[in-house]
């Protein structure tokens, strides 16, 4: 293999884990709030935005340093999202066919925060970028990558892990999974639903939150970020299985690698359409979902 | 004590319709003429028509055959993208209607074949994936769409004589193309096959079982449905002069559901408010701008929290609810 | 490119003006229909012109003169929006002409709506070649177009390196294409090679690999254009992968963009028709850009200053033509046959029978960024007839 | 009684790697009403949701009334005259009986007069229950609505997936009455759990275990299996 097209195989490579760690982040966050409160948030791309524009604020107005600025934000989300909680999605708890309730209701939550972000940030700028965590070039073979997107890739990969330990062996987690397969026989079984349900919202939002800060510090963006990843996360609960994080983590990756490798072979559009038509196919011979519980 | 007939209960229920039907009508022919001095005015109620329109295909999918499809404004983009290259190549608009219409009803048909597979919710998030795939399609086949430049300067419908359809006319046509939407919804909605529909909005497996051909009849929903679509889209592309992916993404599929949702789903009347509320409403906040989106937003919760079954769907509710009860004793029968 | 007005408009400017005082404090404002993206995808740009015609509007209406009054409406970056508010400002404020979008899209929906119902229109930011295709009648563009920018990009590289070859790297919207279409259509006539040619869908993220791609073509020159904060991130991801600033021409660069590339971009170039570091800046546009800075804590790019030029060009047609104020046919008349200059930059302004202006574009280089601002040298400067390619059968 | 209305032939289906079914055979004759009893997870529903159309089978062939209908869809088989019910109640809650009633019409081969409508709703005495929500009434009127829903379209094959499950005993004991006199108007299967129904309705009985027959005859017969007792009566909740 040539220099140059090493150099590509190893930035598809690397370009699929970046990509592919920050969806599974997002499509993990949207699938445990749809998983166990049945909320598909339609909402998700602007939480994420938010959660990059707060590190945005922070680190270029405020001067703080984006690994405390990433501390923060994710801290915020956890108020923000049991306020939203108290005052708006405990409402619907007992509603029936509450996912269409919900998806109304985010879809309100998303006109607020379009309206918001487009009085505020829109009127700044059309591009935000944050200064990178780390600074410095590594080479990988022949190809060289910035220190930061190194350093963006762990953490993502880390809060993957931690995630994937809290809902196996801590017993908060337990409770949300066993939410997650029966409402009615985790109630029977002592689990405290409602409890479960906001600590599943916070949650989820605070992993959106965290793959938005992510993204923020791996990539440039503006506000037009919000719908793409709504879709994309929406697409990959889908072909993952609602509610199973583990197909949401291996979709996320597939999406990654996807946006990356067909690229190399064909045009970026075709790219974007082929995951798309992947979940068209598994939808129609799937539909539960490659990963349904 | 009989129970009563299907023909007894459709006089009844076409009868609750008549007169609204009636006000609807008159008002839909009125307002053209009222606004004739303002044009600005006109504008806004002939997109309103064509919104009734929409919301009124909506509803027979969303409201009474409990499918979601949020790619509507897509399959709306499909007729309007046929209608406009077929009159550029020299159609006559009204051949080219039917044609585009068609065009949308048959890629609604195409498009609707995962809610066989999918249900509820989940054909909901489907839709809107296969929307987003639409839009970037509009976008991608830049020869047929000239991409996300749009295509201006779309020529008016010409009438008898070669006189462009213009003012008035074209604003009595929408309004016609309304009430004539609205019609067949009630149409559908009181003959069996709005009964079928029901039936599977509310349980398809069973009513497969009652010897309902669910496929059939949800490939029935989405061509009609469809096709409600694709006369707007239709009517909308020279009545505005311009389209672009962006007339018809999932911003505007969103809007149209939330017309239906807003009003009521499943009630005839309930979207049609809905559109005639909801859709003016961008042009006439105009001054608000800053405020608009959270205007809107706090709208639709506002709506969610308070009404879930929309304007007409509350208001019908506490009707049914402050009702007197309809018992009847029962005929007393010997015990066994 | 020879009026029958264009003496008269001239010798208007500086005599006929004053004739009009008298009558002018009796008639009403002369309203122009300001339609642009406050919100929506594109609403920075959107207030950003309209911050600034607001700079402009602070000198606009001196005492005496007919007033002139922009009256700004949104149109949501929605070109049905966006007709929907010009039929608003024709219909309802009675408005002289129309102005204001900024983006391709929601000018076009504009644009068919002027022609169709006969409003004269001024474009200030949209560069899409249609909106002063053959046969255009009622409108009028500040901004050169787009696939010209192709072509000066191309007359760039020619002076820079003869016989060098480029590579292409930007977002699929129309306007990157119309670049693009530009640069395919003259690189072979200037003898350039170009070696690579990458589209992103719009919504991209990450552009690591399709760096690599061009890295792999060995280009001279690579032009980058993404959509929003994907360009910033194409930008980078190239450096990243031992692209030089050097070899980078952005096509055009605005304040919050160059800011954003960045000190690792200094020695790249971008395309502008107006910097607040060009050499030719009149003493109006000196002034112009520290009133401005001095507000929005940033200079002000090309946008700023076309919108703030479209309202002087108003004025100036007004004062010469006062009997355009209350007459579009006139006012369209008086707007073809202009011949002025930028008051900030002192380039020429006149339109060929389409509307299409004379068109230039400057190159500068990046040199130094700091805080609040930053400092670009020019690197080239080019004029050219709208036409010297086929601008119009290359983009349809 | 010769007349074979339900014909299964060796019906196998597996979930993923667990065999549901394991190649039954079954014969029903017209008029003959046959229970279907096992343990929970023996395959009685998967057998049920087969033959309806519910569910595709891997292998074996169903017959009913002279024709195949393997691989059809619910709907076709509904139409020639098999009609079901579920195992939880199942009606369209939001209309109203009426509405139900009026829906299961739509699509019936030969739909019953508004007479016969009107004698099978009272006959199931349910008839004042008519403009109620259907999901408004209670678990036992429901269970009724959803006979009514069936006769009215003159099915002739009634399978009956737990019909007295969860009513009360005095319920139960009405609906045993109600099924008897059902056994006039089609013909039935029943899955039960409550020996007692099947002891007072069955004309035969299949025993279901693990996805295969374990025995199959007259209730007096098989209930008195050793083999039935051993494995399905002795331990489970008869």
């Amino acid at each position: 293999m040539s220099d140059a097209n090493l150099i590509i195989f190893l930035s598809t490579i690397s370009t699929g884990l970046i990509l592919g760690s920050i969806f599974a982040l997002v499509a993990v966050g949207v699938t445990i709030v749809y998983g166990s409160i049945w909320m598909p948030n339609a909402a998700n791309g602007q939480f994420f935005v938010l959660a990059a524009l707060l590190g945005w604020t922070m680190t270029v107005s405020w001067g703080i340093h984006p690994a405390i600025a990433a501390i923060l934000v994710i801290g915020v989300s956890v108020p923000l999202s049991y306020g939203l909680e108290y005052i708006l999605v405990r409402r619907f708890y007992d509603v029936p066919n509450r996912n269409i309730s919900y998806f109304v209701l985010s879809l309100g939550i998303t006109q607020i925060l379009t309206g918001i972000f487009a009085a505020t940030y829109g009127r700044w700028s059309d591009q935000f970028q944050l200064p990178p965590l780390v600074s410095g070039i590594t080479f990988i073979g022949p190809l060289p990558v910035a220190n930061n997107r190194l350093m963006v890739l762990a953490l993502a990969l880390s809060i993957l892990a931690a995630l994937f330990a809290l809902l196996r062996y801590h017993r908060y987690g337990r409770a949300i999974r066993a939410v997650f397969q029966n409402r009615d026989a985790a109630a029977l079984r002592g689990v405290n639903v409602k409890a479960s349900y906001s600590l599943s919202f916070a949650l989820g939002n605070a992993v959106i939150f965290a793959g938005g800060i992510l993204f923020a510090l791996a990539y440039s963006f503006d506000l037009t970020v919000a719908w793409t990843m709504s879709i994309t996360a929406f697409a990959i609960m889908i072909i993952g299985g609602p509610g199973s994080v583990l197909g949401a983590v291996i979709v996320g990756m597939v999406f990654g690698f996807t946006q990356a490798a067909v690229s190399t072979v064909a045009s970026p559009t075709i790219a974007a359409f082929s995951y798309l038509g992947a979940m068209l196919l598994i939808l129609l011979f799937k539909p539960s979902g490659l990963f349904a519980r | 004590m009989t129970p009563v007939t299907e023909k007894k209960d459709l006089s009844l229920l076409a009868k609750g319709h008549g007169l609204p039907l009636a006000c609807f009508a008159v008002v839909a022919f009125a307002t053209p003429f009222l606004l004739s001095g303002n044009r600005y005015f006109a504008f806004v109620a002939g997109v309103t028509m064509i919104h009734i329109l929409w919301a009124s295909g909506m509803n027979l999918l969303y409201g009474y055959t409990g499918l979601m499809p949020l790619m509507f404004a897509g399959l709306a983009g499909i007729s309007a993208y046929t209608v406009v290259g077929l009159t550029a190549s020299g159609w006559s608009f009204w051949l080219a209607l039917p044609v585009g219409a068609l065009a949308a009803s048959i890629s609604g048909i195409i498009l609707g074949l995962p809610s066989l597979r999918l249900k509820g919710f989940y054909f909901t998030l489907c839709s809107l994936v296969i929307q987003t795939v639409v839009t970037l399609g509009f976008i991608y086949f830049s020869g047929l769409t000239n991409g996300d430049t749009g295509i201006s300067q779309i020529p008016l419908p010409s009438m008898g004589g070669g006189q462009p359809l213009s003012g008035l006319a074209y604003d009595l046509v929408l309004s016609a193309a309304a009430v004539i939407g609205v019609i067949v919804l009630i149409v559908i909605v009181k003959s069996t096959l709005g009964r079928r529909l029901i039936a599977i909005r509310e349980d398809d497996e069973l009513a497969g079982m009652l010897g309902i051909n669910v496929t059939g009849y949800k490939m029935i929903a989405f061509f009609i449905g469809s096709l409600f679509a694709g006369v707007g889209g239709a009517l909308y592309a020279p009545y505005i002069g311009f389209i672009s992916p962006r007339s018809f993404d999932v911003l505007i599929s969103m809007n149209i559901w939330l017309m239906v949702a807003f009003g009521g789903r499943g009630t005839i009347w309930g979207p049609v408010i809905g559109a005639i509320l909801l859709a003016p409403l961008s042009f006439l906040l105009q001054e608000y701008y800053t405020v608009k989106d959270i205007l809107y937003g706090l709208l639709i919760i506002a709506v969610i929290v308070l009404m879930p079954a929309g304007i007409a769907g509350g208001f019908l509710r506490k009707k049914k609810e402050s009702a007197p009860p309809l018992d009847v004793p029962a005929t007393p029968r010997g015990a066994k | 490119m020879t009026h029958r007005k264009s003496l008269l408009a001239v010798l208007a400017t500086a005599t006929l003006a004053s004739a009009g005082i008298g009558h002018a404090q009796e008639k009403p404002p002369v309203k122009i229909g300001f339609v642009t993206e406050l919100t929506g995808a594109w609403s920075f740009f959107g207030t950003s012109c309209v911050a600034g015609l607001k700079m402009a509007e602070k000198t606009l209406n001196p005492p005496g003169k007919r007033k002139i009054e922009f009256v700004i409406a949104d149109d949501q970056t929605s070109p049905a929006q966006a007709v929907a508010a010009s039929r608003s400002l024709d219909v309802q404020d009675k408005v002289l002409a129309l102005s204001g979008p900024t983006s391709s899209d929601t000018g076009l929906a504009v644009y068919g709506y002027a022609e169709q119902n006969k409003v004269p229109f001024v474009v200030p930011v949209a560069a899409f070649p249609q909106l002063t295709k053959p046969g255009t009648r009622y409108t009028f563009r500040l901004e050169p177009d787009a696939v010209g920018w192709g072509y000066a990009i191309s007359k760039f590289v020619e002076k820079q390196k003869p016989g060098g070859k480029i590579a292409m790297i930007y977002s699929d919207y129309a306007l990157m294409r119309a670049i693009t279409a530009g640069i395919k259509y003259q690189a072979p006539r200037s003898g350039l090679k170009i070696v690579a040619d990458i589209a992103f869908p719009q919504g991209s993220n990450d552009a690591t690999v399709q760096a690599a791609q061009i890295l792999a073509a060995t280009p001279d020159f690579v032009m980058v254009s993404g959509a929003g904060g994907f360009d910033n991130t194409i930008t980078n991801q190239l450096l990243d992968l031992g692209i030089k600033p050097e070899q980078i021409i952005h096509p055009f660069g605005i304040t919050t963009q160059v800011m954003n590339w960045g000190k690792r971009s200094v020695g790249s170039y971008y395309g502008t028709f107006f910097d607040s570091n060009l050499d030719s800046l009149t003493p109006e546009g000196k002034t112009f850009v520290e009133e401005f800075t001095a507000q929005y804590d940033r200079p002000p790019s090309y946008g700023e200053n076309f919108c703030y030029v479209t309202a002087n060009v108003i004025r100036e047609v007004i004062d010469a033509n006062p009997e355009a104020a209350d007459d579009r046919e006139k006012f369209r008349d008086a707007m073809s046959a202009l011949k002025t200059k930028e008051k900030t930059s002192g380039i020429p302004i006149e339109f060929d029978k389409n509307g299409a202006r004379m068109e230039y574009m400057y190159f500068l280089q990046m040199k130094e960024v700091t805080a609040k601002t930053y400092k670009a040298k020019q690197a080239f400067y080019i004029e050219w007839d709208p036409e010297v390619i086929p601008v119009y059968t290359l983009v349809k | 009684m010769n007349d074979i209305l339900l014909d299964v032939k060796a019906v196998s289906k597996r979930f993923g790697g667990v065999a549901a079914l394991k190649g039954i055979d079954l014969v029903q004759h017209r008029g003959e009403t046959l229970g279907m009893i096992g343990p929970n997870g023996s395959g009685k529903t998967t057998f049920v949701n087969v033959i309806s159309g519910h569910t595709k089978p891997n292998s074996g062939t169903v017959s009913f009334d002279g024709r195949s209908v393997s691989g059809t869809n619910p709907f076709q088989i509904a139409k020639a005259g098999l009609t079901r019910t579920y195992q939880a109640v199942r009606v369209f809650g939001e209309l109203t009986v009426r509405e139900n009633v009026a829906t299961a019409l739509v699509d019936a081969r030969d739909a019953a007069s508004q007479e016969a409508v009107a004698e099978i709703a009272d006959w199931l005495r349910i008839t004042h229950r008519f403009d109620k929500p259907a999901g408004s009434l209670t678990l036992m009127e429901q269970r009724q609505v959803e006979l009514l829903m069936r006769l009215v379209q003159k099915p002739k094959l009634m399978m009956l997936d737990e019909p007295v499950g969860g009513l009360s005993s005095a319920e139960v004991r009405t609906m045993i009455g109600v099924l008897s006199e059902l056994k006039g108007r089609c013909t039935i299967f029943v899955i039960e759990h409550t020996m007692k129904v099947i002891r007072e309705l069955a004309d035969k009985v299949v025993v279901l275990m693990a996805g295969e027959k374990l025995a199959e005859g007259p209730p007096a017969q098989i209930l008195a299996d050793q083999r039935v007792i051993d494995k399905y009566l002795g331990t489970a909740d008869a």
